[in-house]
């Protein structure tokens, strides 16, 4: 692997027709029902996310955000209720701890902050869903395709 | 030739062994005609069966060498090969490479008394050499073969289709028993080393094949012995965790042996010179 | 076999001659860390070394390696990836080294199986061997039937004589590679072999550690069931330094990578020290605490191994001691085991 | 010092005889210079092995999880810290540790001096006032002992054990005017490219024997995160990729728990710097949530807790 390639800025031809993928983790609670109601609504919003629902924020192991990094997440997104209005009391609040410590060691390493965004979406927030997910695939866009991190095939031998 | 590559094998058949679904055979055709013909293997002897993606597992081949064209296996699933093939449906293509280790040794036992002794998914390693002794070419050269197999429960109970053919032939002592019983279930009750006792077969001329769960072999070890086997007689299968098969990976080492080389069957006799770490 | 001399300042010349035709790996120093790796210019190996962390077998069984690839949609072939057979120089390797390849050898190329991952890489290598004029105090090569400047194993053999190197062709190969580069050789004087001679001798005397180790393996034979283990393995902390820098240990672990539809099986080292590596899909473990594992350690190399190929799995080199977080000193332990 | 070692040798004599604890875990001395090696004492003929001095670089806390007699530990303030973190999180009981608390000005880092001295070998290394004597076979070596000390002493600020249950000595000087965060700021200052190269650079040198993972006082998972094969979460072999996310969620595994005893930085064979990460962690730890670990055995640690007006500016 050259370290060099992951330096280079994104190709700009490449980047006028490249999408990034957005993996999202939504708390089936909120989240979930929040991006559920955006559709109900007919709430536009970009067509970039690939939302994996879990019962909780508190639910997100920091592997599953590396692991959507590694194999090819272009950013990732987790989203889960507001504080005070978790379905288990607290998970929101321990995994606030949580993401605030990995959002800076990723960042300390040299990950763009913006691969890994963090939103409290509740079930009646649908157009915030809408705009949240606009916002992070516009930022994630605006970096080009993740390089970090991201497990490629070993050279043979 | 490179050893780890393996061959690439359709499974052809799936059949639910088990009534709590956790052991499965599979019917095996390599895709090369030549590999087909090629593949020669021995009662006792097992394959490394490749998930792709996933990982490779030593298998003990349960068919009879003299069930020609394809391999079966029977798994009970366990890890993430076992766990693979079970959610795996008839034409997935799998790997298979082998087969290794040694046998049961079948020419010592010509001539003899067999009694074979199998508990739950144990019953597979015996079964490809139970099938080669009573097959035609073969049953001429062993004496009585005595088959003394039990399961956990009746719906534990594996090769059933198989069982019935053996309970049939009157050329084969069959005995079958389960820990408990259920409602339907007429049969013998009973742990597999009781049963032993109470058949008690003669240890004149006889070769003594077990195996099963290690609680099981352990009592199945002492009771022949009481019966009068001796070391050398009895005979068993070890399973140790293996990665390459070929004796390199260094995993399955037992003392100066490698269970994928110089196993996995093992004379008792062989076991207590070997340090117990199996 | 042929013995000549070589200017130090010529050492460039010929490693540059041998780099036009070759491959060559040699001691290179990185962030304080001595390893064997590919140069690709003279200046870069180091001349001044004791030896390297790393031993050189990962040249021949590196940390990871792909085995072959496949497309998992459409299963219709396994690409075998092998190494390319290039002819390859391992330059500078002590002969305490050399005699770990050999033991390893016995392993990847017995007679039975052959690894071609190994063996491709192994067989066009030529092993040009630099004595070893400064043994250290963790070194007990001598015990284990080695020396500073054995031959065994080795091309040619290179002794420092202070200004310039005395260079002995040992086999064929390495007698070709005197002939080839002629022009960086001078013929060998009595004096300069006269200096050899005591190099060696002054080498073999700096070895403090000696252990008799002839009875080791009958030792052995008794000691499984002992509570010798139970004292000595407490403070070993169940990493795999010991092993991963062992010149001949050689346990891997097999594994599939998978990336969209492809797929790729690797095989990585792997240690006996680590809790898992004998655990069992059922759960059971037969190796269950650091007592069994420490145990399989010192057993398989100075028991099993010399049952299964006649000879000790250890050279003597000393890294395992030098590198243990804690110290454990495996001379110690076969100290009290012969005694 | 060897006032100090006289004194832990007459108080660890005491214990064992009077049967207060079954067994003590010490240092002893090694078998290579600048070294010395854990010991597992119970009986009180061998307590005159033990030895205290600069070179007992191991946190003996690794040894505690799991142990089911009543032990004596020889504890630095760094080692105490760890003590701190394991009865917290319930691998072992107060009441059945005793802690010799052993007030420490340094431990002497054996790879700067090493590679000070480049490839020659040093045979024997004492350290006196200050000054580290130096022997090899062809040569003599003093050195100033403060310009060797590990990273980790050097920013210590618990040199004095803050809890024990007997104090080896008279408590020492802590130091002060530290600035333990100063290698955090420069490399926050750096660009990302940067700090990416120097992550990428680090663990290039990983050989993956878990040796930092082993040496850690709170690494005591019965399976780790990199062993798990069901599913798999951290592929084995060498690939840039995986090896970076097995440093990465190691640090964050111990985030808020680490005490920077630097037992990962001693143990590692390939010299990777696992601090810098560390630091990081601890700094990041100690500014949002105003926790340091190791401080108190009734906190809790502070991934494991939360407050609710806990930082959430960078939460949409």
């Amino acid at each position: 692997m050259s370290k060099n390639s992951e330096l280079q800025t994104p190709n700009s031809k490449l980047q006028t027709d490249w999408e990034p993928k957005i993996v999202a983790f939504l708390c089936n609670w909120c989240s979930y029902a929040g991006a559920d109601l955006a559709g109900i609504s007919r709430i536009q919003y970009p067509p970039n996310v690939r939302i994996i629902r879990i019962p909780c924020s508190g639910r997100v192991h920091p592997l599953f955000i590396m692991r959507s990094l590694q194999n090819g997440a272009d950013g990732v997104l987790v989203s889960g209720c507001h504080p005070g209005d978790c379905h288990y009391i607290s998970g929101n609040y321990i995994a606030r701890r949580r993401f605030a410590i990995l959002k800076n060691l990723l960042e300390y390493v040299g990950i763009e902050p913006e691969r890994v965004q963090f939103s409290w979406v509740s079930a009646s927030e649908g157009e915030k869903f809408a705009k949240v997910v606009e916002d992070v695939v516009e930022q994630v866009k605006a970096l080009g395709p993740a390089k970090r991190l991201v497990k490629r095939k070993a050279d043979p031998h | 030739m490179n050893p780890y590559l393996p061959h690439l094998a359709e499974i052809r058949k799936i059949i639910r062994e088990t009534d709590a679904n956790d052991v499965k055979t599979f019917e095996v055709v390599f895709l090369d005609e030549a590999v087909r013909k090629g593949f020669r293997y021995k009662p006792g002897q097992f394959a490394q069966v490749s998930v792709f993606g996933v990982e490779e597992a030593p298998i003990s081949i349960t068919s009879s060498p003299t069930q020609k064209g394809y391999l079966e296996f029977s798994i009970k699933r366990m890890g993430t090969v076992t766990t693979a093939l079970h959610n795996a449906t008839e034409g997935m293509i799998i790997g298979v490479r082998g087969p290794y280790g040694n046998s049961f040794p079948i020419e010592d036992m010509e001539g003899k008394n067999i009694i074979f002794i199998g508990g739950g998914i144990g019953l597979a390693p015996l079964r490809s050499l139970i099938n080669f002794m009573l097959h035609e070419e073969n049953r001429d050269k062993f004496e009585d073969i005595m088959i003394i197999y039990g399961a956990r429960s009746p719906g534990d109970l594996v090769f059933k289709w198989e069982l019935k053919k053996w309970e049939k032939r009157e050329d084969v002592n069959y005995f079958v028993t389960v820990d408990k019983g259920d409602g339907k279930w007429r049969g013998r009750v009973g742990f597999v080393p009781a049963v032993l006792m109470e058949v008690a077969p003669s240890p004149k001329n006889a070769v003594a094949i077990t195996c099963g769960p290690p609680i099981m072999i352990k009592f199945v070890i002492q009771n022949l012995q009481e019966l009068g086997f001796t070391p050398e007689q009895i005979v068993t299968t070890l399973e140790m965790r293996m990665k390459c098969g070929i004796g390199k990976c260094g995993r399955c080492n037992i003392g100066s042996k490698y269970v994928c080389r110089d196993g996995p069957v093992f004379t008792y006799k062989e076991l207590q010179v070997m340090p117990k770490e199996y | 076999m042929s013995e000549k001399v070589i200017q130090k300042n010529k050492m460039v010349d010929f490693l540059n001659e041998l780099l036009k035709a070759y491959k060559v790996f040699a001691p290179v120093k990185r962030d304080h860390i001595v390893s064997f790796d590919a140069i690709q210019s003279s200046g870069e190996m180091l001349l001044n070394y004791l030896n390297s962390r790393i031993p050189p077998k990962e040249i021949f069984f590196p940390r990871s390696e792909k085995m072959f690839e496949y497309i998992r949609d459409d299963l219709i072939e396994v690409k075998e990836v092998l190494p390319s057979e290039e002819r390859k120089v391992l330059f500078g390797i002590r002969p305490c080294d050399a005699k770990a390849i050999l033991l390893l050898d016995k392993v990847f190329d017995s007679p039975d199986y052959q690894d071609p991952y190994y063996l491709r890489k192994r067989k066009e290598t030529i092993f040009v061997g630099m004595g070893c004029d400064r043994p250290q105090s963790t070194c007990f090569c001598t015990s284990l039937g080695g020396a500073p400047f054995s031959e065994e194993g080795l091309d040619l053999l290179f002794t420092n004589i202070g200004d310039r190197f005395v260079v002995k062709g040992i086999t064929e190969e390495g007698e070709t590679l005197l002939e080839k580069y002629e022009q960086v050789f001078e013929r060998a004087k009595k004096s300069d072999l006269d200096d050899k001679l005591n190099v060696e001798k002054e080498a073999v005397n700096r070895i403090k550690s000696k252990i008799a180790l002839e009875k080791i393996e009958k030792r052995l034979d008794k000691m499984f069931e002992d509570s010798f283990w139970d004292r000595i393995y407490q403070k070993c902390l169940g990493c795999a330094v010991c092993t991963y820098l062992c010149p001949t240990c050689h346990c891997f672990d097999i594994t599939d990578e998978t990336m969209d539809t492809s797929g790729e099986r690797f095989r990585a080292w792997d240690s006996c020290q680590f809790a898992l590596f004998t655990l069992q899909a059922s759960g059971h473990n037969p190796r269950m605490s650091g007592k069994e594992r420490v145990r399989q350690r010192i057993m398989h190399k100075f028991n099993y191994f010399v049952k299964n190929y006649g000879e000790i799995a250890c050279v003597g080199c000393g890294r395992c001691i030098k590198n243990c977080p804690v110290n454990f000193d495996i001379r110690q332990i076969l100290l009290e085991l012969v005694s | 010092m060897q006032k100090r070692e006289k004194l832990l040798k007459e108080e660890v004599k005491k214990l064992l005889d009077k049967k207060q604890v079954d067994m003590v875990i010490g240092y002893e001395k090694g078998t290579l210079a600048l070294r010395t090696t854990p010991c597992f004492l119970a009986s009180v003929d061998d307590v005159d092995r033990l030895v205290w001095n600069e070179f007992c670089e191991n946190n003996l806390a690794k040894y505690l999880p799991g142990r089911k007699e009543k032990v004596a530990i020889v504890a630095k303030g760094c080692d105490v810290r760890s003590i701190v973190g394991l009865i917290q999180e319930r691998q072992i009981t107060r009441e059945q540790i005793f802690i010799v608390g052993i007030p420490c000005e340094g431990i002497i880092d054996r790879r700067k001096i090493e590679s000070r001295l480049g490839e020659k070998e040093i045979l024997e290394a004492t350290c006196e006032n200050g000054k580290i004597l130096l022997r090899g076979e062809d040569f003599q070596e003093i050195l100033k002992k403060g310009d060797f000390l590990y990273d980790s002493c050097k920013v210590c600020k618990y040199r004095n054990p803050i809890v024990f249950d007997l104090l080896i000595g008279d408590r020492v000087p802590e130091l002060e005017k530290i600035d333990e965060y100063a290698e955090v700021r420069k490399f926050e200052a750096e660009s990302p490219d940067e700090r990416w190269l120097h992550f990428q650079k680090e663990i290039s040198k990983c050989i993956r024997c878990y040796a930092c993972r082993s040496a850690c006082p709170l690494c005591y998972c019965e399976q780790c995160f990199v062993d798990q094969s069901q599913p798999r979460w951290i592929g084995i072999t060498d690939n840039p990729s995986d090896v970076g996310v097995f440093h990465l969620f190691r640090v964050f595994h111990v985030a808020g728990r680490c005490v920077d005893c630097g037992a990962c930085s001693r143990a590692c064979p390939m010299n990777i710097d696992h601090r810098w990460l560390l630091k990081k962690m601890e700094k990041d730890v100690k500014e949002l949530f105003g926790y340091e670990a190791g401080l108190s055995v009734e906190e809790v640690p502070p991934l494991a807790t939360f407050k609710e007006e806990d930082p959430q500016d960078f939460i949409k």
